[in-house]
């Protein structure tokens, strides 16, 4: 199938665009289909070309074997700006001890520890850091040590009016029982 | 359970009295409602001689419709119900197919949008800080409970060789919540806890209690403002006991 | 700092690249600083109309409340190639499910299985845990019934700038018209 070559460029574009990572001419032959690998590196050269001179936001570079999208040099000041400030991101371990703490508070880190069986120093301090916990107390027992429980902050972050909205066991072995391959019609056709 | 099963092509009984509404060309606000319940019962037939188990709510609509129907047959001023007089017995369906309609309609206008990742695309950028591990932006409650979910999925692995062990001690655990909540009548869930001396044990205990949740013997509820997680039996203890007995729940196999 | 036209458009190009879901125009002032809304918003207009004009490889779309960058639809059938085997299917059950909650936020599990006429548990799971649906409060009703919304995510898969650019529900104009007349007889065939 012969394609106008500016079609041919939106696609490359398109492709280059919502790609991973590098895309080799290989790989674009593939999914383009009747199109030399000379004809694809020629087009890709011509658009990189057109970035350039026209002083546009992205560049084409030879990467890894392949081709890729990036963002000029010129503007990194700007764009690495776009990461700063971010929403709070959680991760899983994260998230694992938080609900431990939610739930079982006030709790010790010995007894999270237990439950998560890994230790959990590192994510416990980011919680802190992050003013999703805070030690509430000290137990009354050998060492003393700090308990911990949630903050308003928590509460903000989940959209919680008070801790009494947290689901209660019931709802979360309901929810979480709901493995979705278990309703055979959401997920096909 | 096997109520979620569908005739393929129905989504519920809503969307199959829809599609007999369209078929015969009628009205939804004036249904032949004879001619529409009996082909409603021939398919509901048919959809049992090919063997598809019929969901409970498709029944249900069965026997609104004969009621309907019955009603409809009496002269007008027998009806004695609700008093409600002037009113077609039809109104509530015909109310109900009308709005399940415009969400129907709603959900093809939704289907036939540009729908990303099906008829355009976003980048998937390569954050400089790149985590290998799963980040979850702005979680929400449902994070917080998948992650209860896999702590206790990570459990298992010590029942890999303990698994008669383990379906004991459930079952004893289960009928020592049962005991424990027979005696105080009402327990602070942590309190359920207290006894634990392992991992192990902690689990089983959180397990029993879900099974136990599961076939309705105890409830669990919250009190307003910061109030602790409460439990209580569902039922008198005995009542419980029969029931469980009844699911084969609880018991050892052996009658003991 | 006075900017040239083109170089900010370039540096907008480059963050709408870079970033990981819709911008605001509120962020990329706070990002390029010194330039008005206003202004942003028609450079970002001009933009979106060179692409389109251009026939090329992206489009700008206004979504969840801000900018992204996207393949225009023409393209979809040689990008979707970039992702086999992972198709995001919408069954009807599904869209059934999110166009109520949707329309009906907040709105209880009990009350979309009402108006379905089905069990929604799998299927509201499975938006759950798609992050197209959450939970956003309770209900004040006795059980304490969860009350679901949908997301910003829910906004970005169908090309929403807000919920207020749902289309608007068919009016149920036939309510008007229910049936008043007593003669059941017209029922006998």
């Amino acid at each position: 199938m012969e394609m106008e070559r500016d079609r041919l460029k939106s696609i490359l574009e398109s492709l280059l665009f919502a790609a991973e990572g590098p895309l080799t001419a290989h790989r674009i032959r593939e999914i383009v289909g009747g199109v030399e690998k000379r004809e694809i590196e020629a087009l890709l050269g011509e658009l990189g070309n057109e970035y350039e001179v026209g002083g546009r936001g992205f560049r084409i570079v030879e990467v890894a074997g392949g081709y890729q999208l990036r963002t000029p040099k010129e503007n990194a000041e700007w764009v690495k700006n776009l990461y700063k400030g971010r929403p709070a991101r959680m991760s899983r371990p994260l998230l694992e001890t938080l609900a431990i703490i939610a739930y079982k508070q006030p709790i010790t880190r010995a007894e999270i520890e237990a439950i998560r069986g890994v230790d959990v120093d590192g994510v416990l301090a980011t919680l802190l850091e992050r003013r999703l916990v805070r030690i509430v107390a000290r137990k009354d027992v050998p060492g003393r040590p700090f308990l911990y429980g949630t903050t308003p902050e928590f509460l903000e972050l989940f959209n919680l009016k008070d801790l009494s909205q947290l689901p209660t066991l019931k709802e979360m072995e309901e929810m979480a029982s709901l493995p979705s391959q278990q309703d055979p019609s959401s997920e096909q056709r | 359970m096997s109520t979620s099963v569908k005739l393929e092509i129905f989504e519920g009984p809503l969307d199959l009295l829809l599609h007999l509404i369209k078929k015969n060309e009628v009205s939804i606000t004036d249904i032949p409602i004879a001619t529409i319940t009996e082909q409603y019962l021939a398919t509901l037939e048919l959809m049992q001689t090919m063997n598809l188990d019929v969901a409970g709510e498709f029944l249900v609509m069965a026997a609104t419709l004969i009621h309907i129907k019955s009603r409809m047959l009496l002269p007008a001023g027998e009806d004695e119900e609700e008093g409600d007089e002037g009113e077609d017995p039809r109104a509530e369906l015909v109310r109900r197919l009308l709005e399940y309609q415009r969400f129907k309609e709603a959900a093809e206008e939704l289907q036939s949008r540009e729908i990303l990742g099906r008829d355009v695309f976003a980048r998937i950028p390569d954050s400089p800080e790149h985590n290998p591990t799963v980040v979850i932006e702005q979680p929400s409650l449902f994070d917080l409970i998948a992650a209860l979910r896999q702590i206790l999925e990570r459990f298992p692995e010590e029942r890999v060789h303990e698994v008669v062990l383990e379906r004991v001690s459930v079952r004893e655990k289960m009928n020592l919540l049962l005991d424990s909540l027979h005696q105080r009548g009402r327990a602070i869930f942590q309190d359920l806890f207290e006894t634990a001396t392992s991992r192990l044990e902690v689990v089983m205990t959180f397990l029993a209690m879900l099974e136990l949740v599961r076939i309705r013997a105890i409830r669990i509820s919250q009190e307003e403002g910061m109030g602790p997680i409460m439990i209580e039996l569902a039922a008198p203890l005995g009542e419980v006991q029969d029931r469980m007995a009844k699911e084969g729940v609880g018991d050892d196999g052996d009658g003991a």
